[in-house]
């Protein structure tokens, strides 16, 4: 059934970048005629990390075109922002992006913070570096066990969360959750820590980089997955911009666009610490970002923790909280990358419109155009190292 | 719960069914199906830490004919209900569902009047046998929800808790 | 490719015009002029353009020739002013400059034409402004319910829903 | 008693006999090599794997095959019936009969075959057919993928193996397996994966056995090359609607083949039931010695399996077919030519 829509599109602009092993990329001029068929990979299946369901017509193994279908987790988080007050839409915050409640509720909280004009004690913004650098490494984890186990090694993915225990003993002990902090308040956060927080995180920091090396030697260098990663999926810095893909995905195509370093908030300004880039733009790359990236992580909570003031840990927040009408943004760099929150308050008590701009979204957007002509193994690996979080893209 | 057929009620092997409930009990296959926040705690209770493989119940099996449980770990939308409730068909008899999170109990933190896309708890969609409550419940939680499965299969609990005595 | 403010306050100064024209909607909360420069620290962006429905592809064809990468489309629904508003922010990779143009359409006639040639991101993001709103973008592609369900008729964030 | 004796020492009766045994080993082999695997991948991962049924979990494969027995029993609609109900059938004989022929020592061998290597390798093949008919007549994408990838794989990994084997064949001069076993008498030098460095009868041996481990690992789908089972591509591969005893059946027949696969690397290159110290052999010695051989060699299976994560598909092929299939002839070739020098002189 030769048929126009069988045929791979020949753009060339995707499938054919280099370093592409040519195995796995159907000759688009080929005469064999080919037969397609639709799987319909999820919204139930193991590599799609949740609900994600993607609607794959196959000629083979080969992948002619990829849609995703998503929604499959919509839980309505902008209208529920626009049916409570400002405080009361903090816990669903941290349910967005589970994996980065910290940095969604930093950026919440930042937005309300510029607009109702409240300055947030030193203190605070220390606490809210050093769980927001301890959520990011542990984020970073969880992809990197589950990206190992989408590629069929499971034990890297139990190696992984032994370490993510610590960092969830360490973030538990602050503020009562494992998962869904909800820990930063307008005007600063919840709790102030203790002694034996901080004094956790130092042998955190100096525990981690040991493990971050067994993690190398264990898989970085393993030739199964170096041949299952490089060359894999490449995406242009052009593709990510036209997407608006941001994180660890532009970062591996080698712009260094980090939200931390270009559109600097709180006190990330004040740390020494480097953007990870790598060139290449395939999975290989991506990887090493995310890699390195955690080590970064823990330079930044090193140096905090050197430098962190004592005080209050709360600013002077009017009782009943009223923003002056307009739109307020604040952009955070989470786990997946840019996070933006666009309050729009009409100077009620509660928002007139809550956008969120989540990365999940954006970076899963590219995934029809750069998967296409792939064969189905190197696309869910490619899905992989997006690192998608299902309800941070329904939200 | 009536609208299973319940067969015991029409054939009894009295000594056989304890022995099945018994292997029934220590051999729970769950479905590899994560919905939300709830899913990663799941993940996080096959792990190192808690290891539910010590009940007999990591053989996460991704195919629904395969499994035995179904734990719902996390919110049920109106758009993912009807895959849900596909997949709830698909398992084989003896089956066990399991509503892991206050948003598969009830719809949690995301019910309020006028709601438009959460299904109100999976108990609409089908039977359910345990309820373990949190956001996210702890890991703890999920054995413990296990555990009460497996009281609700044997009659027996397994690591008997004490109780007030009458 | 770094542009500078000012270059795009003059290339959006020529789209729009540079004298500061009267808003149709008396009340609305932006502001006076169409091209206006917000403090980076107050807003979290760094110039506001409002422009007319039918200009936002050309101001994305300016970022884009600027280098800029698009962040979101947002649509905000102002019942009292029988207005709905669609936002576009815009981030650029390499300098920490934001841009959002906004442009307002009727509530009655939610019509703006689609700007996915240019940015291909945008498909999702309309879509699902599409799903919220109604807002029709022309010349869309593919304006099916993305996250709603496929036969969803109702579009939840328009402040007169009633579920 | 003389009676009895005489009817043990009929062929048929032996037969059974033996038939019976094999069975009973698989099975135990099948239950246990389950759990043992549990527990392995459990220590791997710092974790103590089940331990709360039984006394150190010994009980959990009898919970899991009585849930499996007694679960409901469909056919999803729409399946071919018939190849349907086959493919279990076919997937679980086979393996059985493979290990009539394996020496497990020097007389307790079911069938003393003459072509005995033939015999498994021919019945090895029909495991693709059944893996091929589940896939097939389930009625599921993912089924079908799964079909296509394990024929292809299968098939290009045959050839390799057979290659190997034929080195092996070269060398020894029969087919007949406890003959091959008999001529690795001795010390651990003279099993046939060192024996052929220090005769130079082939001094690339040892590798020709990393390529037979390979390809075996290949043949039984096992991680890294677990593409009809591929977990988080294909669901659950070739048997994804299979439940309850059918998926059972696959999950033994996964074990045996595997038992049998490693009795043939035992058999093939480490000296079957042979002692490695030349001395402790004996019709008691020699089965222990084999199963350990054989354990080692399962252990290793599986330690890879929770090692490494899954090869590409066409990685997979081009592993064979660029790789193995150019070594595998070279040693072929050059066993043939070593053993052509040898004769003349």
């Amino acid at each position: 059934m030769p048929g126009a829509e069988c045929q791979v599109p020949n753009d060339g602009s995707v499938t054919g970048a280099a370093g592409v092993p040519q195995s796995t990329i159907r000759d688009p001029q080929s005469t064999i005629p080919q037969e397609t068929f639709v799987l319909n990979l999820g919204p139930q299946h193991p590599a799609a990390h949740g609900v994600l369901r993607v609607l794959m017509t196959m000629d083979g193994e080969w992948i002619t075109r990829a849609e995703p279908v998503i929604g499959y987790i919509h839980r309505m988080h902008e209208k529920m922002g626009e049916n409570r007050t400002w405080a009361k839409f903090l816990p669903n915050t941290s349910r967005i992006d589970y994996l980065s409640a910290m940095h969604y509720t930093h950026a919440f909280v930042g937005a309300v913070e510029r607009g109702a004009k409240i300055e947030v004690p030193p203190r605070a913004e220390y606490l809210r570096v050093i769980t927001s650098e301890l959520n990011r490494i542990a984020s970073h984890m969880v992809w990197w066990g589950a990206l190992l186990s989408d590629l069929g090694g499971l034990t890297p993915f139990l190696y992984a969360f032994d370490d993510r225990e610590l960092i969830l003993d360490l973030l538990e002990g602050l503020c009562g959750a494992r998962l869904t902090y909800c820990y930063y308040r307008f005007g600063g956060v919840c709790n102030d820590a203790d002694d034996d927080f901080l004094r956790g995180c130092r042998q955190f920091v100096r525990h981690m980089p040991a493990r971050l090396k067994l993690y190398h030697d264990l898989v970085t260098g393993n030739i199964i997955l170096r041949k299952r990663l490089e060359g894999i999926g490449p995406i242009s810095a052009e593709m990510c911009r036209k997407y608006g893909a941001t994180g660890p995905v532009i970062r591996g195509a080698g712009v260094a666009y980090d939200v931390r370093r270009v559109e600097p908030y709180s006190i990330y300004p004040q740390f020494d610490f480097e953007i990870p880039t790598f060139p290449q733009g395939d999975s290989m790359a991506r990887y090493l970002v995310r890699m390195a990236e955690m080590e970064q992580s823990l330079r930044i909570i090193d140096q905090a923790l050197d430098k962190i003031p004592a005080g209050p840990v709360m600013g002077k927040v009017p009782r009943v909280l009223r923003l002056p009408p307009g739109d307020y943004c604040y952009a955070v760099e989470a786990a997946r990358g840019r996070f933006l929150v666009r309050i729009v308050s009409d100077g009620k008590d509660v928002p007139y419109r809550v956008r969120l701009r989540t990365p999940s979204f954006s970076n899963l957007s590219l995934f029809e155009e750069a998967s296409r002509g792939m064969i189905l193994p190197d696309a869910l690996a490619m899905m992989g190292t997006l690192d998608l979080v299902i309800p941070d893209i329904d939200r | 719960m009536e609208t299973q057929v319940d067969t015991s009620k029409i054939v009894k092997f009295a000594k056989l069914e304890d022995v099945l409930a018994l292997g029934r009990a220590y051999s729970l296959w769950p479905l590899t199906f994560g919905l939300a926040c709830c899913a990663i705690e799941m993940m996080a209770t096959g792990m190192a830490r808690w290891d539910l493989a010590r009940f007999g119940a990591e053989v996460f099996r991704p195919s629904p004919r395969q499994a035995d449980l179904m734990i719902i770990a996390g919110t049920v939308n109106k758009k993912m209900a009807p895959a849900v409730k596909l997949l709830y068909d698909q398992m084989l008899e003896p089956k066990w569902v399991m509503a892991l999170g206050n948003c598969a109990i009830s719809g949690g933190p995301f019910v309020y009047p006028g709601q438009y896309a959460v299904v109100e708890g999976v108990d609409q969609l089908f039977p359910v046998d345990v309820y373990v409550p949190g956001c996210p419940p702890r890991p703890e939680a999920l054995i413990e929800g296990i555990l009460k499965l497996e009281e609700k299969m044997t009659g027996k609990r397994r690591f008997p808790v004490a109780k007030l005595q009458k | 490719m770094n542009p500078t403010l000012e270059q795009l306050c003059e290339q959006f100064g020529r789209l729009v015009g540079p004298a500061p024209a009267a808003s149709a909607a008396p009340a609305a909360p932006p502001a006076p002029g169409p091209v206006q420069r917000t403090d980076h620290a107050a807003k979290g962006y760094d110039l506001d353009v409002s422009v007319a429905p039918l200009q936002v592809v050309m101001a994305a064809e300016i970022l884009d020739r600027s280098g800029f990468g698009l962040d979101a489309v947002t649509g905000v629904d102002w019942l009292a002013q029988g207005q709905m508003e669609v936002v576009y922010d815009y981030f650029h990779p390499t300098t920490p400059l934001r841009v959002a143009v906004r442009t307002r359409v009727p509530r009655a006639q939610p019509e703006v034409p689609t700007i996915t040639a240019i940015f291909p991101g945008a498909n999702w993001h309309e879509r699902e402004t599409h799903d919220f709103f109604g807002l029709v973008f022309t010349g869309h592609p593919n304006l099916k319910p993305l996250l709603l369900p496929e036969d969803a008729t109702f579009h939840p964030l328009r402040k007169d829903y009633q579920s | 008693m003389n009676s009895l004796l005489s009817l043990l020492s009929l062929e048929p009766v032996r037969l059974l006999l033996y038939l019976v045994g094999i069975c009973a080993f698989v099975g135990f082999n099948a239950a246990y090599l389950v759990l043992a695997e549990r527990k392995i991948a459990g220590r791997m991962q710092r974790r103590p794997g089940p331990n709360e049924a039984g006394l150190g979990g010994w009980m959990q494969p009898f919970a899991d095959v009585g849930k499996l027995f007694a679960k409901q029993i469909m056919i999803p609609p729409g399946v071919d019936v018939l190849l349907y109900c086959l493919a279990p059938l076919m997937v679980m004989a086979p393996p059985l009969i493979c290990l009539v022929a394996v020496p497990f020592g020097d007389t307790l061998v079911a069938r003393d075959l003459n072509l005995g290597l033939l015999l498994v390798f021919s019945l090895g093949s029909v495991n693709v057919m059944a893996l091929l008919f589940a896939g097939w007549a389930s009625r599921n994408k993912y089924s079908i993928i799964s079909a296509a990838r394990v024929v292809s794989q299968n098939v290009a990994y045959e050839i390799p193996m057979l290659l190997v084997v034929l080195t092996i064949l070269m060398t020894t001069g029969t087919m007949n397996l406890n003959e091959i076993v008999r001529q690795q008498a001795g010390w651990f030098w003279h099993w046939n994966v060192f024996r052929g460095v220090w005769t130079l009868a082939n001094p690339l041996m040892p590798v020709t056995f990393v390529i037979f481990f390979i390809c075996m690992l290949a043949e039984t789908n096992r991680a890294p090359f677990d593409m009809a089972e591929a977990e988080s591509e294909l669901v659950a591969g070739a048997f994804t609607e299979y439940g309850g005893m059918g998926f059972g059946v696959f999950f033994m027949a996964e074990y045996t083949n595997i038992v049998v696969g490693c009795s043939l690397a035992a058999v093939l290159f480490l000296g079957g039931w042979q002692s490695p110290i030349g001395v402790l052999s004996g019709p008691v010695w020699g089965p222990l010695w084999f199963l350990a051989k054989l354990y080692a060699l399962i252990f290793t299976v599986m330690w890879v399996r929770w090692t490494f994560p899954r090869t590409q598909f066409y990685g997979l092929l081009n592993l064979s077919w660029k790789i193995l299939i150019p070594i595998s002839l070279f040693t072929l070739l050059l066993s043939g030519a070593l053993l052509t020098l040898t004769h003349l002189r």
